[in-house]
């Protein structure tokens, strides 16, 4: 595929997960369970995801919605489980806030903040002692918040010491539920505590996407190269609630204004009309297919039975007999 | 008296407190975003956001319990307590035996927990009876608006570490608070309906689910006596013990799941202090031994209903006549 | 049959089970130090020293597990098991059910607990029951070299999280342990003596007090059923009924504390499951609801002792005769 | 007191530990329980003990017999708790492993790794919002081994964004019980992490009780002024096992070899000589009052009494009528 097909299918995933998300907030309004939108923060995960294949893990967290669609996940599954249905990725037993979808790699979702960054390395030594596919390394991403959790400075160092191919993803979107970023540490880098644990380090515009995706490339080389893991910090900003619904009254309105116009899909966006890959007319064209997938998904998810009652506890032990 | 939420008298026993007492402090991951006037009338001093670190939260909490102060930390969901176990379980609770009484530890910790709101087990974990195990540590969990201004009161003020839960589904509950000075004493259970033929033990929402159940078997001639019982430690074993020599029968009915929970706690204490008061088998109605689901059908599913107590309540006596 | 200590029964069962599966790692800190021969048989990469961080071993053997391994993770003592409550109460144990079962945790954690070297509360603590309490975990806790041997085995083998207490008390007791393939099923406990007119039930250190007091009490005429659980979850509660059928009478005698401990839990089990058949009050025998001490001499009257154990059932016996 | 005279008391300080311990190990021999000695360490605490005053509090861990007696604690009463008696610190509820004494400000001891990190900035915390004394400031000693623990990083972070008047004395040893730190951590040094958070950082030989003191007394002034905390990394080793009885043979000879050469106290020794403040009839009063000191304590403590099994539940509860 040209440069430009794939620059205009990142934008039309960037597309695919705000309108995903958006669809979401409408039907949380009409009764549906919230969930943790990433809209604004889009083009980590499209980036990341580009530069990752088949036979790698991920580990993902309660913002997990562009990580997965960015993998390739069923919306209709996606969008089912959001709404506590049988056809969910986890047949209604997660809700939104720890989809995991196994065959898309996406394992062990958490929402406990640091959770995937406790169970991440355990993924990654699997692979490394050769029980996963050759090759493939870990991602796990988490936000700014789970780094101020003692788990990250513990992962750090076990990842680094034991060299796991692990690549550390941290969207720092200045939010930690309803506390700014600033609350919570002196300084506004995660890159200078990851740094102390001698690991590679690189920090990044995480609302360009093709900056994401290049240094993304880059760290998933090199682990796969020496084995060592890589730390990104992608900076971005969460530009809706933490949890629908959130009226953002605790949000300085300047700040917003700020980072509204640096979108990403308004970045990418205006790139490629600059480039000439994109004009009205390609835009309205994906517009509209994104819209046709969201209905289509929204139809299914909603006409999706409710599990049965004995899914309550049909899987929390291996075998029925273990069951007290 | 005035009508408030569940969640108006938490907070109004906060500003009560700390305006009684200026050693009185509030920690915790968004407080000060959630009291906005509880910083403008106690400084930012006073109620603090902290960063996303329950570990050093609740350690903190610990040191300063023992330093003078009287912090209430806020560590939003239950299952989070599982960061704060080392600082509550090895820390508050035992440093005080180990030292031979040369620390004090007035602390109080706020957790929700509780089905209500889909958001899974991560969230949703009554693991309350782990705290009750743990020495000591004093354990609250009250039904009623009054009873949680009142016992929150209490727990403050109280020299020892208490574990305050709040069940999320009954956050919005309204109810008549007294004004101002309203204490409830720990260790004190409530007889929300007086009744001769059954003794029901509840506490948090299945106080209500008890109190439904009790109507229903009114109408069958059945008269249950409700007990709340409010503290879960120390227990008011007294109150359980004269109901169950007034009625005969027992049955305990939690959100918890049943295994080594407040329900086998309270099972136990009849069997081994008024074994020949019962004319029937105790009968333990707790939620399954299986993470909460986020499924709205399914956390309907793992939550004693009122049908399912009136029920077996129904079948007790039928089964005692086909004895007897 | 050989003849060796409870601590070379462990080590021998570890030893068959890692050359057995491939997939088999050891992790804790100091495992590769105390297991040389382990290192040496299989290679540092199964048997690997961590960093002073339970909670990413912890969360790093749930990882592995759920990719392909099967990790036993030494956590050293009980009380430590406070840093890794998240991996395993909130991951290990709920991520099979949230997660609708694509993944499975085929991990063992091992702790040490109990009376006998006079180290205190922070290294003595029997906390069993909080993982009784918590949904998807099985918690084994042995009293006999065999056993040791036969349910460590049974637990790595085991697809679901597994949390193996040892009795520190016992590490050094010997007794005859079958060679080679040797394996006890989890859920299934031993009458270590039969008798006809009480069923004492214990587990770890405590079926050694119970053994004694039967001894005395057999001189009285009074012949006691001790019954060993072995494994607390899940529990076998059709032994423990039969038993009470057969005496009619129940006491549970336990290191742990009583409040909402496993000696609650089987207390319950008589007081919902067999009431009729109870000629006596149940009896709790348990330590103190108090941080375990250091004194030698409080460590003792911590536990509950053969005398006190032969005491109370003879007063059971006369009380009931002064009831007839 | 002249710089010579303050040398010789360090000295004999110094020489006190030592003798103190080494008579532990020769109890520990005849049965009394183990203890974690700090032989080779000495320099670390004498050095920070000296910079410090009244006012301020100080946490430690297990291995705190040096902080204690560096601090003036009587050797009788510490070795009575050490042996469980009841004239101990903590009345024999603690035995050595938790010792603390808040009559001489060390407070809130823990023997769970990390355990004082999580508690130090609760105690800052006091002083800095006046409940403690004037001007005080809060010293926590710990290990290379609890830096690795996630909360180190907690701590850390809380410490420097609530700007708490805590110095972080870290006695890197190279040993964490029976794993060397290389095991454990990619890098030698503590003190990288430490200057992740951008706090003042100072690495000093930690057997040179000149140059601790000298860097402790910087940080310690730096600390009263600005009120920021301050972070000191001690190198320095532990020369014999990690819990008595230990014999070392997973301890590599040449490096013991190359330690011993740099035992603190022998260094102090040689300097003073040099510098002419100390000749072999110094030394050799030095070590007979020393000999006498420990004598009369060893007589006090094990003259002194058992703690009454009363003991075992007085202390766990504020009031009696809490224990349930
Ligand atoms: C241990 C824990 N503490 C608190 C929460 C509640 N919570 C959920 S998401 C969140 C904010 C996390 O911030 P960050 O790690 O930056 O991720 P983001 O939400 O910004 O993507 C909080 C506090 C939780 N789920 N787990
Ligand atoms: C959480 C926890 N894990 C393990 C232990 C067992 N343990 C006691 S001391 C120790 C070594 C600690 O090393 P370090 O922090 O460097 O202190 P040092 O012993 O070297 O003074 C260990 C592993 C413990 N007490 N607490
Ligand atoms: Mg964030
Ligand atoms: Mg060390």
């Amino acid at each position: 595929m040209s440069a430009a097909d794939e620059s205009l299918r990142r934008l039309e995933t960037l597309c695919l997960i705000r309108a995903y998300e958006e669809k979401l907030v409408e039907l949380q309004r009409g009764g549906a369970p919230g969930t943790c939108t990433s809209v604004g923060q889009e083009a980590c995960a499209v980036g990341v995801m580009a530069a990752l294949e088949a036979r790698d893990r991920i580990l993902t967290n309660h913002r997990s919605a562009a990580h997965l669609i960015a993998r390739g996940a069923d919306l209709g599954r996606l969008m089912a489980e959001v709404l506590g249905r049988v056809d969910g990725y986890c047949g209604g037993l997660s809700g939104s806030l720890h989809i995991s979808a196994k065959d898309l790699g996406v394992v062990l979702t958490s929402t406990i903040v640091g959770g995937e960054l406790s169970m991440a390395p355990g993924v990654a030594l699997a692979q490394k002692l050769g029980a996963g596919e050759p090759g493939g390394i870990t991602a796990v991403f988490f936000g700014d918040g789970a780094a101020c959790e003692g788990i990250f400075h513990e992962a750090l160092n076990l990842a680094v010491h034991w060299r796991l191919p692990l690549l550390f993803v941290c969207e720092n979107n200045d939010w930690q539920a309803l506390v700014h970023r600033r609350e919570t540490m002196a300084d506004r880098a995660i890159a200078h505590w990851a740094a102390g644990h001698g690991l590679a380090v690189e920090t990044v515009d995480g609302n360009d996407v093709g900056a994401v995706e290049a240094a993304a490339a880059r760290a998933v080389t090199a682990i796969r190269s020496d084995g060592a893991p890589r730390f990104l910090e992608l900076v971005t900003y969460r530009l809706r609630g933490h949890y629908e619904p959130d009226d953002q009254a605790y949000v300085d309105p300047a700040e917003l204004v700020h980072w509204r116009a640096r979108d990403p899909i308004l970045l990418e966006t205006t790139r490629l009309r600059a480039a000439g890959v994109l004009d009205d007319a390609g835009l309205r064209q994906i517009e509209a297919r994104v819209a046709a997938r969201i209905e289509a998904a929204a139809h299914f998810a909603e006409a999706s039975a409710w599990p049965e009652p004995a899914a309550l506890t049909a899987h929390v032990y291996a075998r029925e007999e273990a069951t007290p | 008296m005035t009508r408030m939420t569940v969640e108006q008298a938490i907070h109004q026993a906060l500003a009560e407190e700390m305006q009684r007492d200026p050693r009185v402090l509030l920690l915790g991951e968004g407080v000060a975003t959630k009291h906005r006037d509880l910083v403008a009338s106690f400084g930012a001093g006073r109620v603090r956001n902290t960063p996303l670190a329950e570990a050093i939260v609740a350690g903190t909490a610990v040191g300063a319990a023992a330093s003078g102060l009287r912090p209430v930390v806020d560590l939003l969901f239950a299952p989070f307590l599982t960061y704060a176990m080392d600082a509550l379980v090895n820390s508050a609770g035992k440093l005080r035996a180990l030292s031979g009484g040369q620390f004090e530890f007035p602390l109080v910790t706020l957790a929700m927990t509780g089905s209500g709101w889909c958001v899974g087990a991560q969230h949703n974990h009554n693991l309350e009876a782990m705290f009750v195990h743990a020495p000591g540590l004093k354990v609250v969990m009250p039904s009623t608006p009054a009873d949680f201004k009142g016992l929150m009161k209490t727990a403050i003020r109280d020299a020892d570490p208490v574990v305050f839960f709040t069940d999320l589904g009954l956050l919005h509950q309204e109810g008549e608070v007294p004004d101002g000075e309203h204490v409830v004493p720990l260790g004190r259970a409530a007889v929300r309906r007086a009744g001769r033929d059954v003794t029901l033990v509840a506490y948090a929402k299945t106080v209500g689910v008890c109190l439904a159940a009790a109507d229903a078997l009114a109408s069958d001639g059945i008269d249950a006596e409700v007990i709340d019982l409010r503290t879960l430690k120390p227990l008011d074993t007294d109150s359980v013990l004269a109901s169950i020599a007034k009625t005969g029968r027992l049955v305990v009915v939690t959100e918890a799941s049943g295994l080594c929970g407040v329900a086998a706690e309270i099972a136990a204490l009849a069997a081994t202090r008024a074994l020949h008061r019962l004319r029937a088998p105790v009968l333990r109605l707790t939620g399954p031994d299986a993470p909460a689901p986020a499924s709205w059908v399914l956390e309907q599913a793992a939550v004693p209903q009122p049908d399912a107590v009136a029920d077996a309540v129904r079948r007790l006596f039928a089964e005692v006549a086909a004895v007897a």
